[in-house]
C-alpha cells in the first residue's frame, strides 16, 4: 500500500470535513488559510480577521483591491454579504470573549496536555505574536495543522514544549500529515492515521504516549 | 443556511431555565425588550438573577417579572427611580436581593463579561460604600478597585433591524446597554422592530455583528 | 442694600458664565440642567447624556418625541447636528477617560477637600447611583451647583462628609444662593459672595474655615 | 463655533515635543496615516515612545522614523513582518526597545487608556513570556495576568471622514486600530479624506464622536 505522508491541501482538506455551517472560523496563515478552499460553497460560513473583519471573502482582484481592506497577512481580500468592520479591541473581544467558533492555527510544537507554540523559534531574537496568543486561548475550538515531524524528523508533538509558548493547554485536535490527534483529559488519543502509515509508525514519531481511539481509521483523503 | 430568527417570543425564550442569570438591555423604557420580558413571564422561569439598569416602572418590563417574585436579585444602578414602587415594595419585603453598581462600572463589567476581560480597576467608586470588600490598588498615583465581569446565560436585547445572521442596529439611545449585553449573553436574544435581508446592513454601520447574537425575534 | 439668597436660575446663570465654547458638557438634574437656558445661543456647547447620546438638544415637542431618544431622567429629547449615539460602556468611557470637559452636578454635602455626597439621603435604605459616581470622578472640571445649607439652616459645606460619599476630592468650584467658593489645595477659597451678605455671613454658614479670596467680590446676577 | 480642522499637517503636528509618546493607527498600511508621520518626520521629534501595531514596512510611515532615529522605543505586537527590515537593523543595533504585546491586549490597554480603566486582567499570555513579572490572579478558574492602560500624548489616525467637530468614519478594516487610539491620545489627530458639513454624517453611523478628537488635517 502506499505510505505518503498528506499533503498540505490533504490536511485543509481534513480539517475543512471538522467544520459545521455557520461556524465562525479564525484562520492562520500557512496550512490554515488553504483550509477555505474544501469546504462546501453552498453552505455559509464566517470568517473572521484579526485587524476587524467578520465575513471575510476571498483575496481580492486586482480591479477590486482596496488598501483599506486586507486579510491578517495585509493582502486585499473582499467582504461577504452580511460581513461587517470593528475596531481592533472590539475585534479581539470577539476572540478572547469565546464568540470564535474555531480557530485553525499553524503549529511548530503541541504539548500532551495541549499548549502551543507557534509565533517564534526558538533561541531566535525576535519574534512576533500578532493575534496568536489571543486566538489560542480564545477560540472554543483550536485545531493545529502542522507536519508531523520537524526537518530533522524529530517530533513535533512532545511531553513538554521547549518553544517560546503560545498558550497553554489550548488545543482541541492536531490534524498532521500522519495522522488525527485529539487532546483529552486523559491524553492524546490517536484518532485517524494517514493511509499506508500504522499505530506504531505514528507513535514512533511522537514522543508522548498515544491513546489508540476504539474507533480508530484511516484518513479520508478523497 | 444560517438563519437565526425565530418565529415567536415564546419559541426564542422556551428554555431559559430557573435560577438564569439574564442581562435585560435597556435605559428606563428606551431599548427595552418588552416581547421577549413578557413571553419570559408568561413561560414562568424564576429564580432568576436579573441584570438591567433600572427595576422597570408600574408593572412595566422587569417590574413586571419582580412583582410575582421571578426575580430573586437585581443587579442595577438606579433602583429608585419615581414608579420603581414595585421593586422597593419587593426589596423590603426581602423577596429581592439588590447589588448596586454605578452605571459606568456596571456597563464596563458587562463589556469585559463580553470580552474575555475578567476583571479591571476603576477609579469610580473609591472611598464610597461600593469599593467596601475589593481589592484596591493605585496606578500612576490613581486609586482603583478592582470589579469583576458580569456575564450572562442569556441576554435579552432590543434592536431596530437584523439580518438573519443576527447583525444589528439600533435606535438612536436605544442602543444604551444593549450592545455590551449581546457581547455577554451566551445566549443573546434579540427583538427587534424589522428583519432585513443579508447584505442589506452598511458593513460600516452595523453596531452589533452576528456573532455575539444567537436568537432574532420580531416584535409582533 | 437688598439681602436675598440667589434663586435657582441665577445660580445657573452664574455657573453658565463658567463654560467655554466647545465644552462637552454633562448636566445633573435639578438646578444643572437650567444652565443650558443660560449659555450663548451663538456658541456651540456638547451636551453629554449618560444613556450614549452626544449632543443631547433640548426637550423634544410632542410631536418630535422617540421613545428611544431620552435624556437620563428618561424626558425625550432632541439631538443636535454633529450628535452621535454612543452604547453604555462607550458613554462611560467617556466620563471616566476624562473626555467631558466640565460636569455640572447637584450637592447634598461637599466637604473641605472637595469630596462630594449627592447620591443618597443619610440613613435611608435605598439609593440610586446612576452614573454619578462615575461622572464625579472622570469630569475634568465638577461644578456642584446647591443650596448652601439645609432645611434646618445646617450647613451643606462640611468638614468632613457625614453622607454616603459619591466620590473624593472631585470637587472643582461649589455655587451656591450664597456664594461661589474653589476648591484649591490649601482649602476653601471665596471668590464671589450673593449680594448682600458679607463674607462673615457666609463663614457663618460654611462649617470649615473659608479662605478669601484677594479677588472677593460680588456675584453678578444681571 | 468649534472647528477642529487644521490648515496642514504641519500645523497639526507642530507641538510634538521630544520624548512624547505617540499612538500610530494602522494595521500594516490600511488606516495608516502617512501624511501627518511624515510631517512629524519633517518637524523632527525624536526619543519618541510609539504605539503602533507593526514597525512599519520599507522605510514607509514609522519605519521612516526609526531608520532615523527618532524612536527609542516601541510598543509592538508584531515587529518581524517581512520586510520590516529597519526595525530589525535598529533593533540589533540596540538603537530601539521594544515591548512585545498580544495584539488583543495591545488593542484592549489601548482602549483602557481611553475609557479610564487603570489595568485590568486578561487570560492571554498566561504562562508565557508575556507573563513574566506580571501579577497572575485566577477568576472563576480562569488564570489570568494584569496589564496595564496604555496613554498616549498624542494619537496620529487615520479616517475616511470628519466633521469640524472631529466626528469620524472610517474605511473598512482601515478602522483598526484608529477608534480606540483615538479615545487614548490627550491630542488625538486625524488626517481623513474629506471633511464633511457638522450634521452630515450619520449620528448612528459615526464611529468616533468627536470629544475623542482634538484636532482634523485633511490628506493633500
Amino acid at each position: 500500500m502506499d505510505k505518503r505522508r498528506l499533503t498540505r491541501e490533504q490536511i485543509a482538506k481534513r480539517i475543512a470535513k471538522e467544520l459545521r455551517e455557520g461556524d465562525v472560523i479564525n484562520l492562520g496563515i500557512g496550512i490554515p488559510v488553504l483550509v477555505s478552499n474544501f469546504v462546501s460553497p453552498e453552505s455559509e460560513y464566517i470568517y473572521h480577521s484579526e485587524q476587524g473583519v467578520l465575513g471575510m471573502g476571498s483575496l481580492a482582484e486586482p480591479h477590486e483591491a482596496d488598501p483599506d481592506l486586507v486579510n491578517a497577512s495585509k493582502e486585499p481580500v473582499t467582504l461577504v454579504p452580511g460581513g461587517s468592520f470593528s475596531h481592533s479591541a472590539d475585534s479581539f473581544a470577539m476572540v478572547r470573549g469565546k464568540h470564535i467558533d474555531v480557530a485553525i492555527l499553524g503549529g511548530m510544537q503541541v504539548s500532551e496536555n495541549g499548549d502551543l507554540a507557534n509565533w517564534k523559534v526558538k533561541d531566535v531574537g525576535l519574534g512576533g505574536i500578532g493575534g496568536a496568543m489571543d486566538i489560542a486561548i480564545g477560540a472554543k475550538s483550536v485545531y493545529v495543522a502542522m507536519t508531523h515531524t520537524n526537518k530533522d524528523g524529530g517530533p513535533k508533538i512532545v511531553k513538554k514544549l521547549d518553544y517560546p509558548v503560545t498558550a497553554l493547554n489550548c488545543v482541541s485536535t492536531i490534524f498532521t500529515d500522519m495522522a488525527v490527534i485529539e487532546v483529552t483529559r486523559d491524553g492524546l488519543v490517536l484518532k485517524e492515521i494517514a493511509p499506508g502509515f500504522t499505530a506504531e509508525e505514528v507513535q514512533k514519531a511522537t514522543e508522548p504516549k498515544l491513546i489508540l481511539s476504539p474507533n480508530l481509521k484511516e484518513i479520508a483523503i478523497s | 443556511m444560517i438563519n437565526k430568527v425565530f418565529n415567536s417570543a415564546e419559541e426564542a425564550i422556551a428554555d431559559v431555565w430557573d435560577g438564569s442569570t439574564i442581562l435585560f438591555g435597556g435605559f428606563g423604557g428606551a431599548g427595552l425588550p418588552y416581547e421577549i420580558i413578557y413571553a419570559l413571564y408568561r413561560q414562568g422561569a424564576k429564580e432568576i438573577t436579573a441584570v438591567s439598569n433600572n427595576p422597570g416602572y408600574h408593572e412595566e418590563g422587569i417590574a413586571k417579572l419582580i412583582a410575582h417574585d421571578r426575580i430573586s436579585k437585581l443587579l442595577c444602578s438606579f433602583p429608585v427611580q419615581k414608579d420603581s414602587y414595585v421593586f422597593r415594595e419587593k426589596f423590603n419585603q426581602g423577596k429581592v436581593d439588590l447589588e448596586l453598581i454605578p452605571q459606568g462600572t456596571l456597563a464596563e463589567r458587562i463589556r469585559a463579561g463580553g470580552a474575555g476581560i475578567e476583571a479591571f480597576y476603576t477609579p469610580t467608586g473609591v472611598g464610597t460604600e461600593i469599593a467596601e470588600g475589593k481589592d484596591e490598588q493605585e496606578f500612576d498615583g490613581i486609586p482603583c478597585i478592582l470589579e469583576k465581569a458580569i456575564k450572562g446565560d442569556f441576554a435579552f436585547i432590543k434592536a431596530k433591524k437584523a439580518d438573519r445572521w443576527g447583525n444589528l442596529v439600533y435606535n438612536k439611545s436605544g442602543r444604551n446597554f444593549n450592545p455590551v449585553m449581546a457581547m455577554a449573553g451566551k445566549i443573546t436574544i434579540a427583538e427587534v422592530d424589522e428583519i432585513v435581508e443579508v447584505g442589506e446592513l452598511d458593513p460600516e454601520s452595523i453596531v452589533t455583528p452576528g456573532v455575539f447574537v444567537q436568537r432574532v425575534v420580531k416584535r409582533s
